[in-house]
């Protein structure tokens, strides 16, 4: 295909926020109309991708390439496969959720809505870059739409969360880009090229002790991100005070690029690393799970009960991408989606309540489902889709990678799978506390039910729940191939360098006879 | 005895030519006819430097010594003229209100400017330790004027004061440093005195090793590395503010040509020394400006503790050499010439008569009083923050990778961790203009069509080339030093 | 005659006098009288060094500092004086309005 | 008519699931728009089709050659991982034909007695909506072809039972009850999905005929593998059939209506264990041990069960005690090996315990909602059908010939002894005589004496309406008849299911059927069961109709026992104290201390040092000019020296 879709759609909400740039700020209705405009558009022309995604292939497809800073071998590099392909609709469909949940938005909404283009372009970006360097460069483009997201139209504590968010964010990925220098640079002494190339690099063969210190760079960029336990104390800040939709697109995508990260450049730039740190990081994967399901469980507010959710769930998408098996990759991926669809309609859910009550204390609640019996049934069904419903499109990811971990670590296995006795937990007790008993506190006896804009939000999201749930082939089907490539590639790299390492050893024993019958002949000497 | 007169090459020193009469011709003026020129003097002085930098494009591509070897031409010079004119063009933009507002519109400002660019375009020419030696003397002798150029203000004079004493005290070093090299090697050229390095053992010898320290105090003094800073914050906030703006970003530039060309090409035989020494200075530089500038309340004295730890950042391009490192440092000091003087830009923009409203807490609310100003001011600081896609991103993406290349990994870490806790006091201006309640009434801005110019200029530095840098890195590639 | 020696060994003397009273004296002008001082020393060092390796070029440099210096001077004095107008001092530790 | 436009009926096997959904899906969208008549018409009439269709499955199936009685059918493909494959596919065979008669016949009968029972609710669209819903997971359950399908109706029916539990979500009781139901089952879960996972690791498959198959092969009888993956399942089984330690949920779920009660909690889902474990017979027969586990924790949960059932006051909830010792009683007759037994009494028990709750629905009903039998008594005379259908029902469980329950249980306890111990057939025996003990007195506390209820209940006292009162009677037709299908020695039910045991590997696995057991040694244990029951009815008579203040008189002798089995032995407390308490207080303190004060802690105080550190380097900025030039000089000092000497 000739035309450049990824670059369109990339690059469209950022041509939607220049629009906007024009307009005049008092005109609410005409600002939040073309947003939105823009926002469909965008994902009505991504949604080809899905349609003429070639199933058969593991190359990257719909590619463009083209030199951007030719002195450092920088290029536009970008094309996707079906690692990236539904974290990428993801992103555009998400987007356009916020843009309309984004609706009551009074405060300064033109800036609003540029902020949300701008990220949405930000992170389209990251998942389609194939390119080192552009992929870091969108990696922190997105931060400073976000920061002003949580910071500007936040809640009490904004300035805390989201110098918190940044910093975070930015500590862990100033050290990738010094990763990533050095892996340019040694591909250089490789082969003689400067190139930020991916899909170059890929063939490098980095030494084994290097591969520790690069990884363990590239880790903290992701981890934070994830983030896993016990890098995740930004999040339940970063959620609680961003606004609704700034919530949905930090748990719904953002978290996302951190696995996304592990698995496109950890994985097959360090192969051997990776296998090395599966203890560390299962670990680290299952504290996550238990961790963030237990604390979840005493929250008092229903956005920080949901981001420690989310803790739960990524360590779940981190266990499975560290098994280096198809259906422990595959869940992972799928989990990502599930994730980003059902926690992004939880935090869309309790956005809703708060917009009609300004609070959302668990404890302020109880009974709503008298007032609100449609928002019950659709809380319900995301509620379950959280907890891993089979026939709803969170089990499916879950169990996949739960088979794959099993396949590797049964004791993994285990621990992990008590996160779904723990899901249930917590979710339910707070489903119960929420919805059920007698509706007492006078506040709520005045809610309305959800209305049409809020019907339009969540029903999307509810289908795409079942579907899933219920026929997720269409979705595995497509990352088949990509993520069958790639486990290869990491397990032929793995192998190189265990044979090296074979060699290197037998060298070394080798040697060592050497020396000594070099002794020997002295001796006899 | 024959008398031979020597070539003089006039087209070689033409842009400093330009600068020197024309700076004279306008002090004249000022004198003669003020009635006549009063306000156009800031117009002539800007398309005087930007005529200067036309001819000094034309000077791209080739090498020339003159004067007996005193003075080149290369590509590394030009690029560094041009980086001066920038920043003098733009200075100037921003001065034309800003003397007129703050009562101190006097034709010798100019003339000022434009004596201390030509201090600076000596000072990157310099093949001589002499010539840098002048170029540094012109270049800060106006500056000391000009920091007190507000004489009745006491804060101004007090910087001026301060800035005099210690810069003269730091040139004595500088000095002693130049005669210890002259006394081992007997020539004060630079490329005499590394052929004379080369050829015998120098890091032995500590005549060498000591004027090299003494050099590194002279020029650590002018880039403001730690220990030598100190003078930067007070001289920066008591400074008018167009001067702060540029004090911050051409005579440091001019400074770290004349360091890089010294050091590289010089005493590339010492380096195992320096190279040690400036490490040091570099960590503690960019840390110290850092740390320091996370407490500070005044946002002429923050960016002054920023402008020291990117000082450190730049050290970095030095220690790491080799043409990586010196065209990183080329492409770095544009860059920070861009957004540094496009944030100072916005500070002149807020600040009235009398009142710098120079505070971080005055720009409480700015974000929703001006909008556009705000949003100005984020991507400078955005950009200071090296975040993408601002061109302070790629400026410091190239230093790093110097460093890594040449093996300063460690360097490079404490460098990015560096940029991270710098990125908590860029934040706090944005939060201060977004996210906190207006704390005072804004008066109206003192916008003029120059100080608009000015951002334009800026704001298209800042993103244009953050996103498309490529030219610009080919052409600081291709002005790396040429020995 | 007498050696190079001493002629630098004077210098670094007199180099050191001139920086020790930088810092301990508080009258501005004295303090630029030291800076002056330490000037001078660079001369002498450039002087001898042109003796010791008949070369032109250090008393050339000479010239050229003593140039700069009473231009230095000229201009030090004249912000001296703009700051006694303002402050009615010239005592170096009253003149800390900025700090920190 | 046993062919449906051609094709055998077999093939409709999907339709069996689609009404009910289609019920769902039409009630759940369109309900609240409905009249209550046509909701209910809905519901009912996706149910009675499904039961029909299922009906003549069966009638298919039989046509078969015994031999070969097993039809399947893929739909598609619903995950497909790598070697992974989950297939959306159905499985017929004489085990799950037996299931969805009983799961759409008697559901169909609750749905109809639903209508009358649930007319007043305000909920009643939703309500129908769960049990459509309910009834399609249910069936799914039964008829699916591999573990993991199984395992969407298994948990399908858990969220049904949830949500039916708290069908009165305002009552913070029902609410709670429902969460509970669903943990304590989530907990089971666990053990399911590891054992799903074990297989699929084991067999590099899920699906039943392949698994089953090759299990023989594929594990040593008494492997470890064999062993893990059995009482993984079996850790499944005992949270969904509440059997101990999971049993707590059961009783709480009583807060449900009682139709649902009557359903899910007694009929259909709570007995999917037993099915589960039936259906992976092969398996369990090839894990001795794990079946000695399935037969002790069976038994002793029908004992331990029944104990706590003599003393609760609550209609339902001895009813449900009663149902846990009764799924215990099933689990026990597998554990010994007669997988068919269990199957048998799970159907019977499906008909008497569903008459039961249904016949205590009726007196609730009656009685405006009143549960505390000690409120009751005399209702013979106000509601003649509903006793004489609870009073078949109690000889039923209690066991007494020729009703549905002498059979089943005497065939358990039978089994008990003779493929299992005398322990076990103790602890059975010893069940027995308690329920049929407790049962007759709910029977004699609610319908016989001299009545307790308040004056405003008195005067409203009333009979159902036929739509109660119809199932109930046919309930009860069936809890007579329901024993002859195991008559023994000509049991029907043991040679039709007789296939599904030992995977088609016959032989090597004893099919359950009793024809060595000697006729003596039957008829024997058929007088001493019989002997039991009627002990355990005429103790019940005799202290709560001869003499009824002899009951306060026990308690007031053994105070501590009465105390400690009228609170359930404390194990609700115990689990509360060990597990619930400590969990939470573990969470708040990982939340107040590891997260906030540890972790958060550290950052900040990073944050805190690096901005401390520049409120300290800020200070050496003094302002004097001297202290800067000190510090120039004192850097180029320690410059120059560092330069020459260290160097």
């Amino acid at each position: 295909m000739n035309l450049p879709i990824l670059t369109i759609i990339t690059f469209l909400p950022l041509f939607g926020a220049i629009w906007l740039l024009f307009v005049n700020g008092e005109n609410q209705e005409k600002i939040k109309r073309i947003a939105l405009v823009i926002a469909i558009g965008d994902f009505i022309i991504s949604l080809p991708l899905f349609f003429k995604f070639k199933l058969n292939t593991s190359e990257f497809q719909f590619i463009e390439n083209v030199s951007w800073i030719k002195e450092f071998g920088i290029s536009y590099h970008v094309g996707i496969d079906g690692i990236s392909l539904f974290l990428f609709l993801l992103t555009s469909f998400l987007t356009l959720i916020c843009i309309l949940a984004s609706w009551n938005v009074k405060d300064r909404i033109k800036e609003y809505m540029i902020a949300m283009l701008i990220l949405e372009t930000g992170m389209l970006g990251v998942f389609i870059s194939l390119d080192l360097f552009l992929f870091y460069v969108f990696w922190e483009l997105m931060l400073i739409p976000m920061y002003l997201l949580i910071g500007v139209w936040g809640g009490p504590r904004r300035i805390y969360a989201t110098i918190k968010f940044f910093i975070f964010t930015m500590a862990g990925s100033v050290l990738m880009l010094v990763a990533i220098i050095v892996i340019y640079f040694m591909n250089y002494e490789a082969t003689g090229e400067y190139t930020f190339d991916l899909l170059k690099i890929y063939n490098l063969d980095i030494p084994m002790g290097a591969q520790f210190w690069l990884f363990l760079a590239f880790f903290f960029a992701f981890a934070i991100k994830v983030p896993m336990f016990p890098f995740h104390t930004w999040l339940p800040d970063a959620h609680v005070e961003a606004p609704t939709a700034g919530s949905v697109i930090l748990a719904g995508v953002l978290l996302k690029m951190g696995t996304y990260g592990f698995v496109r450049f950890s994985l097959p730039l360090f192969p051997y690393a990776s296998h090395q740190f599966v203890p560390l990081i299962a670990w680290l994967a299952i504290a996550g799970i238990i961790y963030g399901a237990l604390v979840a469980m005493v929250q008092e507010d229903l956005k920080k009960l949901v981001a420690y959710s989310s803790v739960s769930h990524l360590g779940f998408v981190m266990l499975g991408i560290f098994v280096f098996n198809i259906q422990g990759m595959e869940g992972s991926i799928l989990q990502m989606i599930n994730h980003g669809l059902s926690t992004g309609a939880l935090f869309l859910l309790v956005g809703m309540i708060y917009e009609r009550r300004h609070t959302r204390l668990i404890a302020d609640f109880g009974g709503l489902t008298k007032k609100m019996p449609m928002f019950a049934i659709f809380f319900l069904i995301i509620t379950l889709s959280s907890i891993g419903l089979p026939g709803l499109n969170g089990f499916v990811g879950e169990f996949l990678v739960l088979v794959g971990v099993f396949k590797t670590n049964v004791l993994y296995a285990v621990l992990a799978t008590t996160g779904v006795i723990l899901s249930a937990c917590y979710m339910l007790w707070m489903f119960q506390r929420v919805m059920f008993n007698k509706l007492t506190n006078p506040e709520n006896k005045k809610l309305k039910d959800i209305n049409m804009r809020e019907w339009a939000l969540l029903l999307p999201i509810t289908i795409l729940v079942f579907w899933i749930g219920i026929y997720p082939k269409p979705i595995i089907s497509r990352m088949d191939v990509s993520v069958n490539h790639l486990l290869t590639q990491v397990d032929e790299k793995y192998k190189i360098t265990l044979n090296k390492l074979k060699i290197e050893d037998e060298e070394a024993a080798y040697a060592i006879k050497e020396d000594e019958s070099t002794e020997h002949t002295i001796e006899v000497d | 005895m024959e008398i031979v007169i020597p070539p003089f090459d006039l087209k070689s020193i033409s842009p400093i030519l330009i600068i020197t009469i024309s700076a004279m011709l306008i002090l004249v003026a000022d004198v003669f006819f003020r009635k006549t020129f009063r306000d156009s003097l800031g117009y002539i002085s800007f398309l005087i430097v930007v005529l200067t930098a036309m001819v000094a494009c034309t000077q791209m591509g080739k090498t020339v010594y003159s004067f007996s070897d005193m003075f080149v031409v290369d590509n590394f010079s030009v690029f560094f003229n041009l980086i001066f004119l920038v920043s003098t063009a733009i200075v100037i933009l921003l001065s034309v209100s800003y003397i007129k507002q703050e009562g101190i519109n006097y034709g010798e400002y100019y003339t000022l400017i434009l004596f201390a660019t030509m201090g600076m375009m000596l000072m990157a020419g310099g093949a001589d330790l002499l010539t840098i030696f002048l170029g540094l003397e012109i270049m800060s002798i106006s500056l000391y004027v000009l920091a007190g150029f507000r004489r009745d203000c006491v804060r101004s004079n007090e910087a001026s004061l301060k800035y005099f004493l210690l810069g003269a005290f730091a040139t004595c070093f500088l000095l002693y440093g130049i005669a210890m090299l002259y006394g081992t090697t007997g020539t004060t050229n630079i490329k005499e005195i590394a052929s004379f390095l080369a050829n015998n053992p120098s890091l032995s010898n500590p005549m060498i090793v000591t004027g090299t320290s003494l050099l590194i105090i002279g020029f650590g003094f002018k880039v403001a590395c730690v220990p030598f800073h100190k003078w930067t914050p007070d001289v920066y906030e008591g400074a008018p503010t167009a001067i702060t703006a540029f004090m911050s970003v051409g005579p440091k530039a001019a400074a770290f040509a004349a360091f890089t060309r010294v050091f590289l090409v010089a005493l590339p035989d010492v380096e195992q020394k320096w190279s040690i020494i400036l490490w040091v200075l570099a960590v503690l530089t960019m840390t110290v400006g850092n740390l320091v500038a996370i407490v500070q309340k005044n946002i002429k004295r923050m960016l002054a503790y920023s402008s020291i730890a990117h000082a450190g950042y730049a050290l970095m391009a030095i220690i790491a050499g080799g043409d990586f490192g010196s065209s990183s440092l080329l492409f770095y000091m544009l860059a920070y010439t861009f957004m540094n003087l496009g944030a100072f830009a916005v500070v002149i923009v807020l600040g009235r008569k009398g009142k710098e409203n120079a505070n971080i807490e005055d720009y409480s609310g700015l974000g929703f009083k001006h909008p556009l100003l705000a949003v100005t001011m984020c991507i400078f600081m955005f950009s200071l923050a090296g975040i993408p896609p601002f061109v302070g991103f790629i400026g410091k993406f190239y230093i790093f990778s110097a460093a890594i290349k040449n093996g300063f990994i460690i360097l490079a870490i404490i460098g990015v961790v560096n940029s991270v806790i710098s990125v908590y006091y860029y934040l706090r201006v944005t939060v201060v203009m977004y996210m906190k309640k207006p704390v005072r009434e804004f008066a109206p801005l003192s916008l003029s069509p120059f100080v608009i110019l000015a951002l334009i200029i800026t704001l298209w530095g800042t993103i244009h080339l953050g996103i498309f840098p490529a030219r610009l890195i080919d052409l600081a590639q291709k002005s790396t030093l040429l020995y | 005659m007498i050696l190079f020696t001493w002629y630098l060994i004077l210098s670094g003397v007199l180099f050191s006098i001139g920086a020790v009273g930088v810092l301990i004296r508080r009258n501005a002008i004295v303090i630029f009288m030291c800076i002056e001082l330490m000037l001078n020393s660079v001369n002498l060092a450039f002087v001898t060094f042109s003796r010791q390796l008949n070369s032109m070029d250090g008393q050339i440099f000479v010239f050229f500092i003593m140039t700069v210096a009473a231009a230095e001077a000229a201009v030090g004095l004249a912000i001296i004086i703009a700051i006694y107008r303002n402050k009615a001092t010239v005592n170096v530790d009253d003149i800390n309005l900025m700090k920190w | 008519m046993p062919y449906f436009f051609g094709c055998s009926y077999l093939d409709l096997i999907g339709y069996v699931l689609l009404f009910p959904l289609a019920g769902t899906i039409i009630n759940g969208l369109l309900g609240k728009k409905l009249s209550k008549f046509v909701v209910g018409i809905i519901g009912c009439t996706a149910i009675g089709i499904s039961f029909i269709l299922s009906f003549f499955v069966f009638i298919d199936l039989l046509k078969l050659d015994p031999e070969h009685r097993v039809f399947e059918i893929d739909y598609f493909t619903w995950i497909g991982s790598g070697s992974f494959e989950a297939i959306a596919g159905l499985q017929v065979d004489p085990l799950s034909v037996v299931m969805i008669l009983v799961v759409t016949g008697v559901g169909f009968l609750i749905h109809v007695y639903s209508i009358g029972y649930m007319h007043d609710d305000d909920g009643f669209y939703r309500y129908f909506t769960y049990l459509n819903l309910f009834t399609f997971s249910m069936l799914l359950l039964v008829l699916a072809n591999n573990f993991l399908l199984m395992f969407i109706g298994w948990e399908g029916v858990g969220l049904c039972s949830y949500l039916l539990i708290g069908f009165w979500f305002e009552k913070k009781s029902a609410s709670t009850a429902g969460m509970k139901a669903f943990i304590v089952n989530r907990v089971g879960d666990f053990g399911f999905i590891l054992a799903i996972m074990l297989i699929f690791v084991t067999f590099k498959t899920i699906d039943f005929t392949e698994v089953f198959h090759a299990a023989p092969e594929h594990l040593q009888m008494g492997s470890f593998v064999a062993i893990m993956i059995t009482l993984l399942l079996f850790v499944g089984a005992v949270g969904k059939s509440a059997q101990i330690p999971l049993y707590t949920w059961l009783p709480d779920a009583m807060e449900g209506p009682t139709p649902v009660s009557a359903l899910i909690h007694a009929a259909t889902m709570v007995t999917a264990g037993v099915y589960m474990v039936v259906r992976c017979n092969v398996l369990y027969t090839l894990a001795p041990f794990s079946l000695t586990v399935v037969a002790v924790i069976g038994g002793v949960t029908a004992l331990f069960a029944a104990t706590i059932g003599l003393a609760q006051n609550d209609i339902k909830r001895v009813l449900a005690y009663s149902t846990v010792s009764q799924i215990g009683y099933m689990f026990l007759a597998c554990g010994v090996g007669a997988y068919i037994t269990g199957i048998f009494h799970l159907v019977t028990h499906a008909f008497f315990k569903a008459l039961l709750f249904l016949g205590s629905g009726s007196v609730i009903h009656g009685l405006g909602g009143e549960q505390d039998m000690r409120k009751m008594g005399g209702l013979k005379k106000y509601m003649p059908t509903t006793y004489t259908t609870f009073l078949i029902g109690t000889l039923a469980i209690a066991g007494i010939p020729p009703f549905a329950g002498f059979f089943s249980k005497d065939e358990v306890l039978l089994d008990a002894f003779s493929k299992g111990s005398l322990f076990l057939w103790a602890l059975g025996a010893f069940a027995a005589l308690l329920t049929a003990f407790y049962m007759f007195r709910l029977l004699f506390m609610t319908f016989y004496g001299k009545s307790n209820m308040s004056k405003h209940v008195e005067e409203h006292v009333h009979e159902s309406p036929m739509s109660i009162l119809i199932p109930l009677l046919v309930l009860a037709l069936l809890s007579i008849l329901g024993g002859f299908i195991g008559f023994p020695t000509a049991s029907a039910i043991n040679s039709f299911l007789a296939p599904v045991i030992g995977g088609g590997h016959h032989g090597m696995i004893d099919g359950g059927d009793l024809h060595h057991v000697s006729n003596s040694l039957m008829f024997s244990m058929m007088g001493i069961s019989t002997g039991i029951a009627v002990a355990g009815i005429l103790l019940a008579y005799l202290m709560y109709v001869k003499q009824p203040d002899l009951p306060a008189k026990l308690v007031g002798k053994f105070k501590l026992i009465y105390t400690i089995i009228y609170n359930k032995y404390y194990v609700d407390e115990i689990y509360d104290a060990t597990i619930v308490k400590p969990t939470v207080k573990t969470s708040f303190i990982l939340w107040k201390i590891v997260d906030v004060k540890i972790i958060d802690g550290f950052v900040n105080a990073i944050a805190r040092i690096v901005e401390l550190k520049g409120e300290v380097l800020k200070l050496f900025q003094t302002g004097y000019v001297r202290n800067y030039a000190l510090s120039i000089l004192l850097g180029g000092v320690i410059i120059i020296v560092c330069s020459l000497v260290l160097l």
